[in-house]
């Protein structure tokens, strides 16, 4: 037992640093402080910086043209890319984090050369087509189809929550392919151009008035059959592949801990009668209560990542992660809008596309937005009620 | 002891169910908050036809002469319909303060032209270092040979935008955190040395930091130096009046949740008839209860003794705002992705929560005044 | 609307407070305040001082010899009553608040003149037979039998959590006397002495260590016909009755008030380096709290009162009472017990059944005992979760 | 880095649950707290011929060597069994104070001993104004021409009853709070001017509050004024072994609320097929999973550097606080009134979690530590 991370890891964490340091743009930084969603033409930039690197797929193989990194590698780069306000998504749309590892896990040679290498210079920004308006958390009970025509797939159907679609140009999606067997069964994966004929993509405003998520329609879309990964009717199993490494990575560890920071550097912002909101020993107590939570979820945060390295699956702990990380991104984003009082109802539209707060401190820009975007965070990925019945069924059964 | 409503007070909530139903639905409320000013002159006409402006404005200046509780059952009902009209700024601040300060000259000149929705008022309180304290005021007012001259920073003054003149709280003598030497002035918002920065808020209403430099003041309200007591007695029942907004928010969007609930299906069922989804309705209605009470509580000692007001005003104001986070938290939790949509009026209700939560002091600053104050259980 | 207490109520509070003063023995006050259960010979003695004024049963109709108090009154009274430390049960065993009630609402004349005027007296004390090891939540599905044989009825089954049965020479408990009917209504209520050959009373010890709680097994215990209190079969109907009056004096909304008085007097007597345990905010802020959920409580509660005295059966608030009632109950013994840090671990049993911590002050004794019991408070009288299904039931009707 | 237990850690956990599995079961537990002191000589000897006692006491004095994972190894094992032993105050405290503090002379006196369970010790450190601090020590030691004479009271002394000798923690200088000027002694309880106050402790264990009147001390440990860091660093180590005390008991009771939801029945159903009640155990289970977590963490720094070593310490004690109040509450809760009873075991590890959450510190006081420590993202 030694959980102290080894002089290699120490090492890395250094290059790491000095490589954020020196190569991740300032005005890129800026916004992604201010703003929740990256700029697209910004996330290009910055990928192709990363990826002359060689860093672009930190998750990958090697062989893919990724990383290779162990998972402790991973968090140790997370951590030192979120302290530097790098831009979330961490790479172009979903296309690292979502449609590459079942590409190269499932997909075939010629699908493998043809998207991965557009995935790691940026240049494919890929969106994810798995949600239905009748189907959130049910994701079984999809009912968009795709039925064979020749070489091809014709589809239609509905999907909701695409986010960053209108930034897309490529889609990856699940469709029913047969309607005679169990629900989960007759479902496959594709993936196409978002620009191919009978594709209509309509905005959704969400709560914080950003235009990130949308709903996509399918009418007649005539896709290759070639736009399959993997096996026909195996969409399922690829998808919950995808949604259990997701796991991990939307607990945002790293993130909630420079959101701390943030909002700690907020109350010494925040002039309360002669002193600062930092002195307030209510304010105090909340902040700590939120930094003994974070303690807590690296602990386990990194136990995890040590396991994946050695091959273990520990679906109890991830399930936890996932439950326990998203009330702390909620506990930390609420109390930095309470902190910042009258100051953070305003809450205007600038240029850009972020939202401003006349009275309040740089440092607090962005956080309203934030916390209201962040609503979804204990809903998406598998919202809190789904992951304790998951959980309830794991524990009863003995885990 | 009595619980019943007067019948003018069934009345008052009779006709305000009316007149929401007909003219508040949220496809209508939509299109009002698309225009600037986010609210309707149409409206605040027929607020004054039905004699909601002059509410509490004694009959003899042209109002109706009612109470806290008639402001409460007001407030619950713009707060179910989210009316953005600017009442709480005009009326519950403007009309009270004038009634609670002002001079006999300036009740007759203001209190008929408020009944009557021809003059409105926006209340310059807040600034950047006062975070919720009334008494934290750094703007002064300089004595001249003709009256004041004002000058100072104020945040998020609500409605200043559309306001016909602002009352500015200031500072005629003591230190930035005395509770004597401040005093109250009407102020014209077209004089020189004024600089409105208008801004949205976050539940889709305007507000403005405005900067005072130099500026000639229009009169004194009252008399100098002794306004924090009229200041704090109309906060508090603006304080009730909010916590009924916010009873209000929180009941249509209880209501909303739950027929969402029975209808929404997942996994082959309505989720409504999972456990954990009941009990978690019971949890927001058992949360509206206890605001209710409070509420009540609240606008009842507004004419209670300064103890017991500010007593039941803050208690009522921790307490709305710890059901506000849960109810507003839940019912976007309850409903999902569909939640988070600014097409839905969950979201837009939840965003008034919190502007609920946090006006006039958030659930810390009154859970603190609350525990300075003198308690039979202490 | 006018929630003023009105020139009368004003004078009753006074009534009774300089009542209790000059009344209430200091010996049994003092017991009251160390012990959670009151010896019952200091109970009778109690309770023939409060008859002797006429106060015996306030909660009971003039006629029946009770004080027809209204609601708001009895209210008042118990605030006092609360305040000076009047022990707990209010009345010796469960005969003015469970059982008369009964008697006097569905009772024969015959059983009205032979045990409300002992009740009053004191001179029965009677205890309660509702659950049974099998049926906690889910009364209706209680096993004790009562079949009739000739003049009598044959009583055979087991009861469980009969409180203070050990005090007691009366019991009032439900039987099942018909099975061919839907659970509900096969049940009748029956009153019968405890001294009744073929009833067995074995103690319960409960966690804080103390006795209260008893079995009580029935093996063919004989008791005549006239046993049955009202129409044979109605039983859980008379029940209900019971239990809905129960839960506006289970939510103890003045006895909480007490408690938070105590908690603080506590802390004042709590060294903490030079100062006390009061001076610290984050134990004003945790007491803070409670007060603002009993202001809460009380006002909730008031109205319930006035309502009661105007004939309106509010259930959805009642309930709502009882499951905030019972949670502020736990939060103020909870916190009561934190403010006493080490000294409160030390628990050693005294000659006169209460328990002791020697390093704690005076004011303090008896809270760890007081903490442990009231455990059950979320437990007993419809547990939070039943009064959750409950109000759901409710809500989802349109309450 | 590795979460792998070694092999002879392996070992020691499968002996601990083979010999609690055979000598420490419910029953017995209960004839043993019936007895005064509430535990057995015959364990104790047991204990040492496995080589519990002497886990952290080098080789050289007879013990194992090894460190606080292994300790954090036997805490979880006892606490999941209620072990009334009193490894705490004896090994946890006293082997530990004696190898941090002591002299080589006194390490080798007195180490053997207490690995083979000849010597038991107990530590007296609190007092009624100290509350969780442990540099407020009013208790002095005065220097004399042949050693030091103490005087001074001390609550809370975890099995002084049963002890052989006191580990006192005495102000040789300085004012009350200072952090500088404390020492430790060693005193014999059977000393003229001590005077024990015995008794039982909530969760059937016991503890003695002692009066010292000018008591004669038999040495004292290591050199003076400079204790407080060697407590501080076996408080940290001695806050792992109880916060692993607290994961093996909660562990217990929720695969005991477990079984019992399973079979128990209500309205025609086991109670577990609720949906309520089943995330309900998972909210147990997730307090289980955050408090292990943490305990590791707090166990892996025992040899950090002093500032790493009282973070983990203190938040893990802050977890396995909360968390022993949700699980130990929710136990009862779901049992029903059979949970009130002294009985069943559940009442029992609620006790214990009781004294877990409050020894050494409580929630609120660890909080108030770790913020007090200087953190990277302060």
């Amino acid at each position: 037992m030694d959980l102290a991370l080894s002089a290699e890891d120490k090492a890395f964490r250094q290059e790491v640093r000095a490589f954020i340091r020196e190569n991740l743009p300032a005005d890129i930084a800026d916004t992604a402080r201010r703003m929740f969603h990256t700029h697209p033409e910004d996330m290009l930039r910055w990928t192709k910086i990363l990826h002359q690197k060689g860093w672009s797929a930190p998750s990958w193989p090697k062989k893919y043209g990724g990383t290779g990194w162990s998972a402790v590698q991973r968090y140790i780069f997370d951590e030192e890319y979120c302290m530097a306000d790098g831009p979330l998504p961490l790479m172009a749309g979903h296309g690292v984090t979502m449609v590459g590892p079942v590409i190269y896990t499932f997909g075939s040679d010629e699908q493998k050369a043809r998207y991965l290498p557009r995935i790691l210079t940026g240049d494919d920004y890929w969106c994810q087509g798995f949600s239905e308006p009748g189907s959130g958390s049910d994701l079984a009970s999809l009912k968009t189809r795709a039925v064979v025509d020749g070489d091809e797939y014709i589809i239609n159907g509905q999907k909701i929550w695409t986010s960053l679609a209108h930034n897309a140009n490529m889609i990856f999606c699940l469709a029913r392919t047969d309607t005679t067997v169990k629900p989960q069964q007759g479902i496959s994966f594709l993936v196409f151009p978002v620009d191919t004929p009978g594709i209509t993509i309509r905005p959704i405003i969400s709560i914080d008035r950003g235009h990130s998520l949308n709903e996509t329609f399918f009418e007649n879309v005539r896709v290759p059959r070639s736009s399959l990964v993997g096996e026909e009717g195996k969409g399922w199993t690829y998808a919950k592949f995808l949604l259990g490494h997701e796991r991990f990575t939307i607990a945002e560890i790293a993130r909630s801990k420079r959101r701390l920071q943030r909002l700690r550097q907020i109350a010494r912002e925040t002039p309360v009668g002669q002193g600062t909101l930092l002195d307030d020993p209510s304010f105090q107590e909340k902040a700590t209560a939120i930094e003994i939570d974070l303690v807590m979820l690296e602990q386990m945060g990194l136990r995890i990542a040590w396991e994946m390295d050695q091959g273990i699956d520990n679906m109890l702990s991830a399930s936890i992660l996932k439950l326990r990380g998203s009330q702390i991104i909620q506990a930390v984003t609420e109390l930095s809008i309470e902190a910042m009082g009258y100051s953070g109802l305003a809450y205007e539209s600038l240029q850009d596309g972020s939202m401003f707060s006349p009275s309040a401190p740089d440092i607090a820009q962005g956080k309203m937005e934030e916390f209201l975007f962040l609503r979804a965070a204990t809903i998406y990925g598998g919202s809190t009620e789904t992951q304790q019945n998951i959980l309830a069924k794991m524990i009863y059964a003995g885990a | 002891m009595d619980y019943r409503f007067s019948e003018e007070q069934s009345m008052l909530k009779d006709s305000l169910q009316g007149w929401l139903g007909r003219n508040y639905q949220f496809d209508q409320w939509r299109r009002l908050i698309a225009r600037k000013p986010p609210h309707s002159e149409e409206n605040w006409k027929s607020f004054a036809s039905m004699g909601w402006l002059g509410i509490t404005i004694p009959e003899a200046h042209g109002g109706l002469g009612f109470g806290a509780i008639d402001q409460m059952i007001i407030g619950e009902a713009f707060g179910s319909h989210l009316v953005t009209e600017p009442y709480l700024s005009s009326i519950v601040f403007g009309s009270n303060l004038i009634l609670e300060a002002g001079t006999e000259v300036q009740k007759a000149e203001w209190l008929p032209r408020i009944a009557e929705g021809t003059a409105r008022l926006a209340f310059a309180f807040a600034e950047k270092q006062s975070r919720f304290s009334l008494n934290t005021v750094a703007t002064h007012a300089q004595k001249t040979s003709n009256g004041y001259t004002i000058s100072g920073e104020k945040i998020l003054v609500l409605d200043a935008p559309s306001a016909d003149k602002l009352i500015v709280l200031a500072r005629t003598g003591g230190d930035t955190t005395d509770k004597t030497g401040l005093s109250l002035f009407l102020v014209d918002p077209k004089n020189p040395g004024v600089s409105i920065r208008a801004y949205s808020t976050v539940d889709d209403r305007q507000a403005a930091d405005i900067i005072f430099d130099n500026v000639v003041a229009e009169a004194l309200i009252g008399s100098e130096g002794d306004a924090l007591l009229a200041v704090e007695a109309v906060t508090d029942r603006a304080i009730a009046y909010l916590c009924a907004e916010g009873v209000g928010a929180m009941q249509a969007l209880i209501e909303a949740t739950l027929a969402y609930v029975k209808v929404r299906k997942q996994f082959g069922q309505a989720i409504g008839d999972f456990q954990i989804i009941q009990h978690r309705i019971v949890d927001l209605r058992v949360q509206l209860e206890c605001s209710r009470a409070m509420t009540l509580y609240a606008a009842v000692s507004a004419t209670a003794d300064a103890n017991e007001r500010a007593r039941a005003a803050s208690a009522a104001k921790v307490q709305v705002g710890r059901s506000a986070r849960i109810v507003g938290r839940n019912a976007i939790q309850l409903h999902g992705g569909i939640g988070m949509t600014n097409e839905l009026s969950i979201g837009h209700y939840f965003k008034r929560l919190l502007m609920v939560e946090t006006m006039l002091g958030d659930i810390d600053f009154h859970q603190k005044r609350f525990a300075s104050l003198p308690s039979e259980l202490a």
